[in-house]
């Protein structure tokens, strides 16, 4: 039914990954079926475990700027002169553009 | 509102630009212009009568609402037109040579031109005319109260 | 009857829809929705047929107003004056795409609008932008393309800065609408040029008779500038977050076939107008920096962003960089016999990633759209915990963001692959560094999922209201069943479209005879 | 030389557009450079079609001398109405960013950045 894909060197069937899934998805069940029944998630239990503190809800939550901070860290010496490429000033804008086509007619052969 | 001169010649004007606009639009097969200019010329005549009397005096004269379903109209009937060719091809001249309503055969060489050929043209000069009219004049009237907001702010 | 008119019924039909719509929505504001759909439905419908049509029939080469395309002088000199439709398998495969997404851009906007005013000028620019790109894919004249732009682009504008109480909107729509402008007067310009030098304005006729002269040089590289604007290629992609991010979800999700659009203009350019006779490897290595560049600006970017469509929008960019990419190496081995070997198959990786593109980008627009409309937030910090009361849009933005990263089984990563492996055997760099952006890619989309659907409850949210999920799951179900049958749509239709682009011979001699 | 100067005339339209939408900050400049940009792409498509000592392309006028090429004049014709959609829309924005901006400098109209 489901059938196969070239792809240039080698080829493609989702029916791989659906055959792969269900065999990975058997044993992980397994695995997880092996556990105790007993567990309830309800009350202290269902909590996150901070060190034994009491967080307010707000403070749980990890905003999305602090999300890889040290990748962007890094990565400073590229993101500094990037962010400032964005100007967001029509100006700047236009002058990309003219940039890019004096840059093409140049490689293209047109001047 | 300006001062009673420009308002007394935008009187004595604005009949003239209005037959002339509609002269541009009805001449637009046979003459330069079309119904664009035609248009054009008589929303420069609804802008004059603007600047002249102001937005909130012009407001009562030309509504919007009217206006834009002019607009509607028009542009229905431009493409309407261009279906009913469909017997032949999208926007065929079904009238043109038919003998009918603007369907006089064009004369060659050098004449005073008939108003009663071209076929479908006139109808759609009027069809672009009359959006053109309701566009530009609702486009004019529409800055003119963006303007008039922003200034009261 | 109808078959014999149906590329000038796929442009017609909306337009006249576009301007009854006002006249519609004075009676009843359900009816006009109704009306509005019923018409997108058709249309759809037209376009399948038109769809079968070509892939049985070979290139339908459509004249408007007359018989025949061309004029006969008294002298025995033939020449093609008429304006032409000519609607090959990539025309058909472009606008097969559109007309699926705006009907469900149509069905999503049905509740997303319920709150605004002039929801009657909104649908009355949502068909007109829908019959540009119609317009621009079936057209077989140049000057008559640049027309169909100039509506899009005007239509698309309208759109954005649609929302006139917010100052960024007309911001974003002021910005768009200038570079929008500027790259159609390029197009324009090269469009003179052409004409003087070749004396014809049909694309087929042009392509016959070109030289690549110094002029056709010049022309090329306004059509490629402005094109490549269109369709948001860095360094010209500024317009793209502001206007993406910055519309509302429909428009949103409509813009992107809109940018395809642009993309299918610079691919018709390239190959049906200009073809063999570039110089393919120059041309074919522009298309492809300009490809990887886009691809890699745009995520780093999206990776900082805090507001959820900007961040979107910035992936969009990127995955604008795979099409190029891919069509920039079957460009760079058009003339070799690289071409049987890799080239085509790298095509056909980036046609079928600019449908599967549309799906999954559309889908997550939508999502994000879902996610405005019931929490009234724009920005990331301030949005947490919605897998909690929004389960459906949680569910679809799995299967979006999952497509966009190339993970199986969903569309993307069958396009991906491809794109992967043949662009391999061209150049293993290029193949790497697509590769890492596409991990970037789901990086960027664990943002989102982690700071906006996980985490604690921090808001109240509405349920998203039915049209939403209507139009979100038909575009899941898409994604998935692309996903599970790539094979089928590439042998059905992506595979035509790429033919149809190289084999420029038939495009030309559809027209002129043989 | 004297056939060339229309060309020479489009092109110095054409730079000028490109050089106020770059440089110049006020936004309703920016308009006007655009349509600067837009005259020289019409002024370059009228001259294409153009001869000298040839009358306008009206069927009813034409004498024996020659026309001129009518189809640049219907190409630019189309490309004036589209420009005059263009720039009613482009104003119709700048009133609005002056709305709520307060400020029509384009340095200063960027919320949208990064």
């Amino acid at each position: 039914m489901i059938g196969v894909l070239e792809t240039g060197t080698g080829v493609w069937s989702a029916l791989y990954w659906i055959l792969s899934f269900a065999v990975l998805f058997i044993i992980v069940y397994f695995i997880y079926s092996l556990g105790g029944k007993t567990v309830k998630a309800s009350g202290d239990k269902g909590k996150p475990f901070l060190s034994g503190n009491e967080m307010e809800k707000e403070k749980i939550h990890v905003k999305a700027s602090n999300m890889y901070w040290g990748f962007t860290e890094a990565l400073k010496s590229y993101y500094t002169p990037l962010k400032g490429g964005h100007t967001g000033n029509i100006n700047d804008y236009v002058g990309w553009f003219v940039l890019a086509l004096a840059v093409i007619l140049i490689l293209t052969g047109g001047l | 509102m300006m001062s009673k001169i420009v308002r007394t010649i935008t009187n004595i004007l604005y009949s003239s630009i209005l037959i002339f606009g509609f002269y541009i639009i009805m001449h637009g097969h046979l003459t330069p212009g079309g119904g664009f200019q035609g248009g054009a010329v008589v929303a420069s005549g609804i802008a004059l009568v603007l600047i002249a009397y102001g937005y909130d005096t012009v407001r009562n004269w030309f509504k919007k609402s009217n206006l834009s379903f002019l607009e509607s109209i028009g542009a229905l009937a431009f493409i309407g037109i261009a279906f009913l060719g469909i017997g032949t091809t999208f926007f065929y001249n079904f009238l043109a040579n038919s003998g009918g309503l603007f369907g006089d055969p064009t004369v060659i060489g050098i004449n005073p031109g008939n108003l009663d050929t071209s076929g479908v043209l006139p109808l759609m000069n009027w069809a672009v005319g009359l959006k053109v009219l309701a566009g530009l004049g609702s486009v004019v009237l529409l800055m003119a109260y963006g303007i008039r907001k922003g200034d009261e702010e | 009857m109808i078959n014999e008119h149906l590329p000038a019924l796929v442009i017609g039909l909306p337009l006249l829809a576009a301007f009854a719509t006002p006249l519609v929505s004075k009676i009843n504001d359900k009816l006009r929705n109704i009306f509005v759909i019923g018409i997108l439905g058709i249309t759809l419908y037209l376009v399948y047929s038109l769809l079968c049509n070509v892939l049985n029939d070979g290139i339908f080469v459509y004249v408007m107003g007359a018989r025949s395309t061309g004029l006969t002088l008294p002298s025995g000199y033939k020449m093609p004056v008429r304006i032409i439709l000519e609607a090959d398998a990539m025309s058909v495969f472009m606008a097969i795409t559109t007309a699926v997404i705006s009907l469900i851009g149509a069905i999503y906007s049905w509740a997303f609008m319920d709150k605004e005013t002039g929801k009657d000028k909104f649908y009355t620019l949502l068909l007109i932008l829908t019959a540009g790109m119609f317009g621009m894919e079936l057209t077989g004249d140049m000057f008559n393309f640049f027309v169909f732009l100039e509506i899009t682009s005007i239509a698309a504008c309208g759109l954005v800065g649609f929302r006139i109480t917010r100052g960024e909107s007309s911001e974003a729509a002021f910005k768009t609408m200038v570079l929008y402008t500027l790259g159609a007067l390029f197009v324009l310009f090269a469009v003179g040029i052409l004409y003087g030098e070749y004396d014809a304005l049909n694309i087929a006729t042009l392509a016959s008779r070109i030289q690549y002269t110094m002029l056709d040089k010049i022309a090329l590289g306004l059509l490629l500038t402005g094109l490549a604007m269109k369709a948001g290629a860095v360094p010209m992609h500024m317009w793209v977050p502001d206007a993406y991010a910055e519309a509302p979800a429909p428009v949103s999700l409509v813009l992107v076939v809109n940018t395809q659009a642009g993309l299918y203009g610079l691919f018709r350019v390239l190959f049906s107008l200009y073809g063999a006779s570039l110089s393919t490897q120059t041309v074919g290595w522009i298309l492809i920096i300009l490809g990887v560049l886009s691809m890699f600006v745009g995520v780093t970017m999206a990776l900082i962003q805090d507001k959820l469509k900007r961040l979107i929008a910035y992936g969009a960019v990127s995955q604008i960089g795979y099409m190029l990419l891919g069509v920039g190496v079957g460009l760079a081995t058009l003339n070799t016999p690289a071409l049987q070997e890799y080239g085509m198959r790298a095509m056909e990786g980036s046609i079928f990633h600019v449908i599967n593109d549309a799906m999954y980008k559309g889908l997550l627009f939508l999502t994000a759209g879902a996610v405005i409309y019931c929490t009234g937030k724009r920005n990331l910090n301030e949005i947490s915990g919605l897998a909690h009361d929004m389960k459906f849009t949680s569910i679809f933005f799995i299967i979006g963001a999952g497509a966009i990263a190339g993970l199986p089984p969903f569309n993307g990563f069958a396009s991906k692959l491809i794109i992967y492996e043949s662009v391999y055997k061209f150049n293993p760099m290029l193949s790497v560094i697509a590769i890492l952006v596409s991990i970037l890619t789901l990086a960027i989309f664990v943002k989102i999922f982690q700071s906006a659907f996980l985490g604690p409850k921090l808001l109240d949210v509405k349920k998203e209201p039915r049209s939403m999920v209507l139009a979100m799951l038909v575009l899941s179900i898409i994604v998935i069943a692309f996903g599970l049958f790539p094979d089928v749509v590439v042998d059905k239709i992506v595979s035509p479209a790429v033919n149809a682009l190289i084999n420029r011979m038939d495009y030309i001699t559809a027209v002129l005879g043989g | 030389m004297i056939d060339n100067l229309p060309f020479i005339a489009c092109a110095i339209l054409v730079i000028l557009g490109l050089y106020t939408l770059t440089f110049k900050r006020n936004l309703i400049k920016i308009v006007i450079g655009l349509n600067l940009v837009e005259s020289g792409v019409n002024l370059f498509l009228i001259t294409l079609g153009y001869k000298s000592n040839a009358v306008a392309p009206i069927y009813t006028m034409a004498a024996k001398e020659e026309m001129v090429l009518p189809t640049p004049q219907a190409l630019t014709l189309t490309s004036i109405v589209i420009g005059l959609a263009t720039t009613a829309l482009i104003l119709s924005f700048t009133i609005l960013i002056y709305k709520h901006y307060k400020t029509i400098d384009a340095s200063k109209v960027r919320r949208l950045r990064e």
